[in-house]
């Protein structure tokens, strides 16, 4: 049975709701508390779960992930503890994609991480620093584990890209909502639901919309015009304000269930 | 001197294809978000590179504001010293006292005639950045520059030119606070300003067309020096040289001599403490492929493909990657790449002030120190005739706290 | 820029008589021990200038070495702050970024065709010490440079260039430990090694020849920027301007156009804190004629002809004294001098840096501050091709610890 | 009478010796200390008396006799300090005369000067920074108070300008017999007997050799061939020497005698 994040999108969608896409990078604060974290997210109402790879060079990042993953990093976090992440998450059950920029997955050699990736139970790959068009590699790779392949569409992508790119997409698109980072926002954009509707005009794939929803109410804005709701800086920050690993628990799931009643009540 | 007109860009055998890749490097590994604007930059580009009113226009703001076509300067002294002859390509008489006002003039020009009014730029040791401000100053355009925190401290002076030339310097406090954080950074604020702004970038690196159109607007530098050298002496040199960073004023040289097969070419990366020491940031010395900024090329990273902090004594060569087209070269063999240590520079940089009244960038005293041993050599085998032409990409002022502390003076 | 030759050095109506005065200005009070040397100067100098020979080395040298002729580059977005044309000669291009250098090349290649093979300056902030240092490592001359104890300190980054182009820097303990004295200790250090070693001056001041042979190694500014503005403007300025330490690039840029009745020449003073103050250099608007390192001029002096300490927030006009030349400009009214403070001078340099991306000496910035109201005032009697040059003498990099402290950067 | 300082030559030579010059600046340590010196050398054996008159750009002089006329200068030593410190020692009968650089006579006003320093006695100026080419101001006022002209000769003048200098001088002619600045020397120089004999070929005036002279030995040297002996640094070293003025005052008559001794040894 194909582990792609589709089923996760569709299951939602029979449910007349949009899914909660919940982000965290590996490592944070350290593996083994990362695996919880995320296992957390699961419990707590995440439907699909990304797992960032920390990355020395995060250039879609903002200063809340950026922190994190140098945190990662300087903690010692391989390319390898981030599949026994995906490993551990994937566990659960619930559909479970790599975030990574493309340095380390080529360096770590394109087709090896796309088998690790599927046998450590890994839907698939986001890759925000890498489109359709410079993936000839990573496309077959990922179609020969039968990886998602999630690719981004943004605001000033032209109606030809967003095509091009949701054609190369599997399990689903990421908008990314505003023209920017990642980073909590306290307004979500009105660059989202245009482009959506773009997006929908090429695919009938799920669409996920990125960057800056940090509560319930956002949530529910987004999900009243997308098929996925992705949070990544909110959680991230949840974890970063608490001074102990229990409390940080509380706080994420806490967090978790509010978004997950948001994406409930559009 | 007389004027030698800047020869109309030709194309190499080495230029990238239409999607920018040199051969295995190159291309453009960024952001969906940015790929409108850099699609909308190449097509920019591409234009203004076939209008003759702007090539025109970019000569004549290089010409009169910032003093070129740059000598090509026989220095006597030192070739009498090494025993072949020595021309240097005077680009440390240019305004602001490097090649770098070459590229950022043409760049804002460019973004002049896009319409944008506010540009961008990174900084490691705050040359590109005051090169930046400067330009912005000259078109009436508002500046940032995007600087490591580690580098603000460490360069105040440059951080108050940029401030006196009415650009903001924003210090970046993640990663390793250094220029390719900085990088980083910028590349972040131009995601969220891209339809009112342009990213200068600094150097012949990042993604397509950046590779491509810096070059382009550093290619006059050898465009001049084939003529002046053909004009002053009858024949091409035997061998050319540069200093080798993100590889801006090394491709500008070689590019009008990549295909004059005669002509050897040299490429002086900074090997640091040493290369097998591990300290250094002589990238294609490493030869390690990866992607970073934007575009696969050789990268210090490790085994999981994180980069490595590089370690240079030069400011402006100390960055963990390198321009595509150095790569393709480098792998292709048209240029010979070699790591210059920093003790090796800064004898170099020693040897050309008291032998020329010359101080030169540090930067430039790696091509230096290289392209004597070069010559040595020709000129053993050829005679004093053999003649070394090198880029002296930027004057010493900038580095006489490092020239102080280094020579304990 | 077409190259424009350097005219054959043509006298105007305000030179100096064969015994080197200026009017009532200038001669040669001097110990008898020097006369010899200074006649041998004199006659050597003399020489040289009627030698087509040297007259061609010396111009091939500063073209081929030095960047000379520097750019006539016509600053627009000034000019149309301005209300007038604004043309800036780019004597900030040289290499070592001022006119200084055409001075010292002029002075030690004569040193060459004397025979001698060491040359000895004196420096305050250390400007003239590095171009002569620079000099000498052309040449292949020893050099040592006297510079007052307090600049020693000040100006740490000179000595280490000075250093390391291969001059050795005495540090002068005496009377204010500043430029006078450093004069003073080089004139000593010329009596003992008279027969071997030349002075290199750093302006056209001091004992005949040295203000006439000063200004005929200067005046390619002039000669140049005269040609050029004809070439490109086809008309000659309505005004001059130049700032006004010692007097050499004054005096280089004014010499062609002394004998153009139209063109109107200002000169600009040190005003220090404003010459109501005290806490000045303006020697000229002081108006108190005396003798001082060897010629009768303006003197800043006390009721007993004790030399005053001057203050200029610009190390480079900071000298109680002026070339007597000037002293004989003045008070024939041919060129008009006018103080201008630190704060009008610190002003226009953030001014010219932000409007044109150039950053001004703090010397060049005084003429910047004093031009820009002339140019304002021509322009509204003549609209706006009213043309005023102004000699930008050299660049700001020496200077930004300086600005860091004024502008609180 | 002519209070010429020619007068003291003649006794010497009728002594069948050479005369000895002292040097030193008016107002070191402070102005009555400075002429206690002076007349501390008159009565110890100078036979003719140099008042140095202090300047803050003494370009002939070296580090002992800057440091002792900045010293001066610094305590306040003004210019009609000097002409009082003149009439204070040419009281004693010896030939004084004021060597100074050129501004400060300058600037006091040329006749003014001749006329105020003849009232206070004084015998003259030697004019170490003005040549008699550049002086005809000062030749006119000299001329016409009766005062010395006393020009100085150096190894490197050319025979056609000392025979220009000695027509213009009066009194006697200063040899400088080092190319150099004042100070104390432990060697004499070779140049000083060729100068000295080059200046004789054109005048009767006496000569006097000048620089480096600092004890009776070399005083008997330069005694051999010349004129005079003058001395300057030596004497004021002798009182830099000394921490107070009694000692210095001591110090300066037993080198004064040693001198002396010198001039009449040779
Ligand atoms: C004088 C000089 N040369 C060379 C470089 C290196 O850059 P690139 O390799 O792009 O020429 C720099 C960078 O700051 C520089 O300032
Ligand atoms: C740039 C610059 N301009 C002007 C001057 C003043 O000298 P002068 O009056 O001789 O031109 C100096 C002296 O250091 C200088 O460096």
């Amino acid at each position: 049975m194909s582990n792609t994040s589709a089923t996760a999108f569709e299951k939602a969608r029979a449910d007349g709701r949009a899914a909660l896409v919940g982000y965290l990078p590996a490592g944070y604060p350290d593996v083994d508390g990362g695996i919880d974290a995320l296992r957390c997210l699961v419990d707590s109402g995440c439907d699909v779960i990304e797992i960032g790879l920390p990355y020395s060079d995060p250039v879609m990042d903002g200063p809340t992930i950026q922190a994190a993953a140098q945190h990662a990093l300087e903690g010692g976090v391989r390319t390898r503890d981030v599949l026994r992440t995906v490993e551990a998450v994937a566990a659960t059950g619930v559909p479970t994609l790599v975030m990574t920029y493309w340095n380390p997955v080529e360096r770590y050699g394109v087709p090896r991480f796309a088998a690790d990736l599927a046998s450590a139970g890994g839907a698939g790959l986001i890759t925000p620093d890498l489109t359709p068009d410079s993936a000839p590699e990573w496309i077959a790779a990922a179609d020969e584990h039968d990886l998602d392949k999630v690719f981004l569409v943004a605001p000033s992508s032209t109606d030809a890209r967003v095509a091009m790119t949701t054609a190369a997409c599997r399990g689903f698109v990421y908008a990314t909502a505003v023209m920017g980072v990642t980073g909590a926002r306290t307004t979500t954009s009105d660059l989202a639901g245009p482009l959506v509707a773009r997006t929908r005009q090429t695919t009938d794939l799920p669409v996920g919309v990125g960057l800056g929803v940090s509560n319930g109410d956002q949530a529910a804005e987004v999900a009243s015009y997308a098929d996925g709701v992705i949070v990544g800086s909110a959680f991230v920050r949840a974890l970063l304000d608490q001074d102990d690993r229990a409390a940080g628990l509380r706080a994420l799931a806490a967090l978790t269930e509010d978004l997950a009643a948001g994406v409930r009540r559009a | 001197m007389t004027s030698t007109p800047h020869a109309p860009a030709r194309a190499s055998s080495y230029d990238a294809d239409e999607r920018g890749w040199f051969g295995d490097f190159g291309g453009r590994f960024m952001p969906e978000a940015l790929v409108a604007a850099l699609d909308e930059l190449t097509e920019a580009w591409q234009d203004a590179m076939a209008d003759p009113a702007f090539v025109a226009s970019f000569e004549a703001i290089c010409r009169d504001y910032a003093g070129t076509p740059s000598r090509l300067y026989e220095a006597r002294r030192l070739s009498d010293k090494v025993g072949a002859r020595i021309l240097l390509k005077r680009e440390d008489l240019n305004h602001t006292g490097a090649h770098k006002i070459r590229n950022v003039l043409g760049q804002a020009l460019l973004t002049q005639r896009m319409g944008k009014k506010r540009v961008i730029a990174e900084t490691g040791a705050g040359q590109h950045g005051v090169a930046s401000a400067t330009a912005a100053a000259y078109f009436g355009m508002e500046c940032t520059v995007y600087m490591g925190a580690v580098d603000v401290k460490r360069q105040a002076l440059n951080v108050a030119r940029m401030n006196l030339l009415g650009a903001k310097v924003v210090s970046v406090d993640g990663g390793s606070a250094t220029l390719k954080d900085a990088i980083n950074e910028a590349l972040r604020e131009w995601v969220s300003t891209v339809d009112h702004t342009a990213y200068l970038f600094g150097t012949a690196a990042g993604p397509h067309p950046f590779p491509s159109m810096v070059r382009d607007f550093a290619r006059g530098i050898g465009d001049e020096a084939r003529a002046q050298c053909l004009e002053q002496y009858g024949v091409l040199p035997d061998a050319i040289a540069a200093c080798v960073g993100g590889g801006s004023n090394a491709i500008g040289l070689y590019q009008a001599f990549l295909d004059d097969e005669d002509v050897a070419i040299y490429g002086f990366e900074p090997g640091g403490d040493g290369v097998e020491t591990g300290r250094h940031a002589a990238t294609i010395h490493a030869a390690d492929s990866g992607v970073l900024h934007g575009a696969r090329t050789y990268v210090l990273q490790d085994e999981d493909g994180q980069t490595i902090e590089s370690h240079s004594i030069s400011a402006g060569l100390d960055y963990p990657g390198v321009g595509p087209q150095h790569a393709h070269l480098a792998k292709t063999g048209r240029v010979t790449y070699l790591p210059i240590t920093d003790a090796q520079a800064m004898d170099a940089l020693s040897l050309l002030s008291r032998t020329e009244g010359i101080i030169p960038a540090i930067e430039s005293a790696h091509a230096i120190a290289g392209a004597l041993d070069v010559a040595k050599r020709l000129g053993e085998e050829k005679g004093p005739d053999a003649t070394v032409l090198i880029n002296l990409s930027g004057r010493g002022d900038k580095d006489m706290e490092t020239a102080m502390e280094w020579f304990d003076l």
